[in-house]
């Protein structure tokens, strides 16, 4: 892998507004969140609207037969990839609160998601 | 002028998203800006069979971006995980489009000046 | 008529378009991501609850499962595996998909 | 006992599609009932694609098709026109599929007791 | 093409859900209603929410480079495929008026088009 | 931050989504379905006008075109061409897509 980007330190944030499952967007945005581990970047992840199911707790898919990532979630602290964002409408809507969520994540409203969306350099929502 | 990266992450005729893809990036290159690469992830993979054959009086999504490639040297890269779980390998990949890691879309997004998505 | 809902009802309008053509003898099937449909305390749960007045609806478990709601389902709402989806299609006249 | 006919409008891995049209099928199967056919239309196509190389601990959606349909004589058929455009061809066809018309489609409808699609 | 059927006339409906041109659907479920028409059966098609889009007046592709398939439908007559249904709520909620569409349909409202729905044999959704 | 939309609000929740999250000084521009969210008179036209006060709204005229929409958009969003696409990514300092 080249990971020389010529030393440039950007701010990265995935969004993912997608529910696991239905479709592959949620494991595919994750497959590129760890091969942003490699270049130094400062990386943050937001989940809103339905993406915040990607990270619920007590996921079993073994009764439909595919691999279960959401524990590859709690791995990305080992890469120090430890800003998770959460939207707290979001989560609201969904009936969730911030235990039901398989790491630890900053709950934040929809003006501080605003917020931090504005203040990136790169936006890659899957 | 700027540095653009473009991320396709949809199928051609399936979504939309890379015939806009191709004409925002047209568009781009007509206007001086420099095109870093064009990177295909998700279902846009499928933009790289050389195997696609659409009807006579329909456009040639495959072929289209393969010239616009070639007429201005534009780096075309297929994710190798994306494409390998969708049947996508060097047997029918189109010629002007490269298999390589995901590490491409990241390096594209720290060199370019904007990364512009195209999607579902 | 069996109507099956696959996708989330915060995301698309399918469940809600779905639940306004429903008639008298027909039943929904929450599958796939429709199976957010199905949950207590959402934006959409009172709008199912509702339908569920009229209609039986189902969830697919599986899909439950995969997506860690288990304990979240709306009382009333029944679930089945895939022979109680086969049973479901073959006892009801038609299957109807709302993609 | 009742006859079934099985539509899958989306390709594999990217949508739950495929999946859940598998599982489904498998257990009518193991039910007694007959799958008159199972139709690919639409990114359908792409779950007929013999290239596919998903990664080792995950399931293979391609092969399991491939698989049931020859343990219970199950007739795959993926749809020529949608096909040509998404790059599938008797070149990258999977054993065990084949490519016909969408009359056969129409005619799945009409044979079956059932019509059961799965797609997006 | 098989056209034998063993004689059975069944009801089919296709219905329309979807706008044209940004996905695929609305024009490969258009290819499957022309193919039905070599079957003799009993063909409608339902436009509904989105769906109604596909059938408006005035489509100009040229600037997207794809193909304008909207008179297509006009062509349907020709084929003995004449029940169009268009959902009156859907057409409202969109600014629509009958005498925006490129083809003469019926308009009915969300209870006839259930009634529609409940009377088929079998139904395509794309 | 120039955000684009590309899915019609009548199906899903990207528009709304995105409408909520805009800042001052953000600008918005809908293509492919998302031009649907152009249009007067529909069940999204007040929302899409309420944002209008505040930020620019950009739509694609060659996908309005393309869907036949051309009379029938909301006053005051700003049509523009591939190269008026361009130039809007170019001059803000971002560009986030709604997918």
């Amino acid at each position: 892998m080249e990971e020389d980007a010529g030393g440039k330190v950007k701010k990265f944030l995935y969004i993912n507004r997608k529910a696991p499952y239905g479709t592959i967007y949620a494991l595919e945005s994750l497959e590129v969140v760890l091969i942003s581990a490699a270049f130094d970047q400062d990386v943050s992840l937001a989940f809103l609207d339905d993406g915040v199911y990607q990270i619920v707790k007590g996921q079993h898919t073994k009764p439909i037969d595919v691999k279960n990532f959401s524990p590859t979630y709690r791995a990305l602290e080992g890469y120090d990839i430890e800003k998770l964002y959460v939207e707290k409408e979001s989560m609201e809507a969904r009936g969730l609160k911030e235990e039901d969520f398989i790491v630890p994540v900053k709950v934040i409203d929809t003006a501080d998601m605003a917020e931090l969306m504005e203040s990136q350099d790169v936006i890659m929502s899957f | 002028m700027m540095k653009l990266g473009i991320l396709i992450n949809e199928g051609p005729y399936t979504h939309q998203a890379s015939d806009t893809a191709y004409l925002f990036t047209k568009a781009a290159i007509e206007k001086g800006h420099k095109i870093h690469r064009v990177f295909f992830y998700n279902d846009g993979v499928y933009n790289a069979s050389r195997l696609t054959e659409p009807p006579q009086d329909d456009r040639h999504i495959v072929n289209r971006w393969q010239k616009l490639a070639k007429d201005h040297h534009i780096d075309l890269v297929v994710c190798v995980a994306a494409a390998l779980r969708r049947g996508i390998k060097d047997e029918n990949l189109q010629e002007g489009f490269r298999i390589s890691g995901l590490g491409q879309l990241v390096e594209t997004g720290i060199q370019s000046d904007r990364l512009v998505t195209f999607g579902d | 008529m069996l109507h099956t809902v696959n996708k989330s009802p915060t995301e698309r309008n399918a469940l809600e378009s779905c639940l306004k053509h429903l008639k008298k003898g027909s039943a929904v099937l929450l599958i796939e991501d429709g199976v957010y449909g199905a949950l207590r305390g959402t934006a959409s749960t009172k709008m199912v609850e509702q339908a569920l007045k009229i209609h039986p609806i189902y969830a697919l478990s599986p899909d439950i499962e995969a997506r860690g709601m288990q304990d979240r389902v709306i009382e009333g709402i029944k679930l089945v595996d895939y022979n109680g989806f086969v049973d479901l299609a073959v006892e009801y006249p038609g299957v109807q998909a709302w993609l």
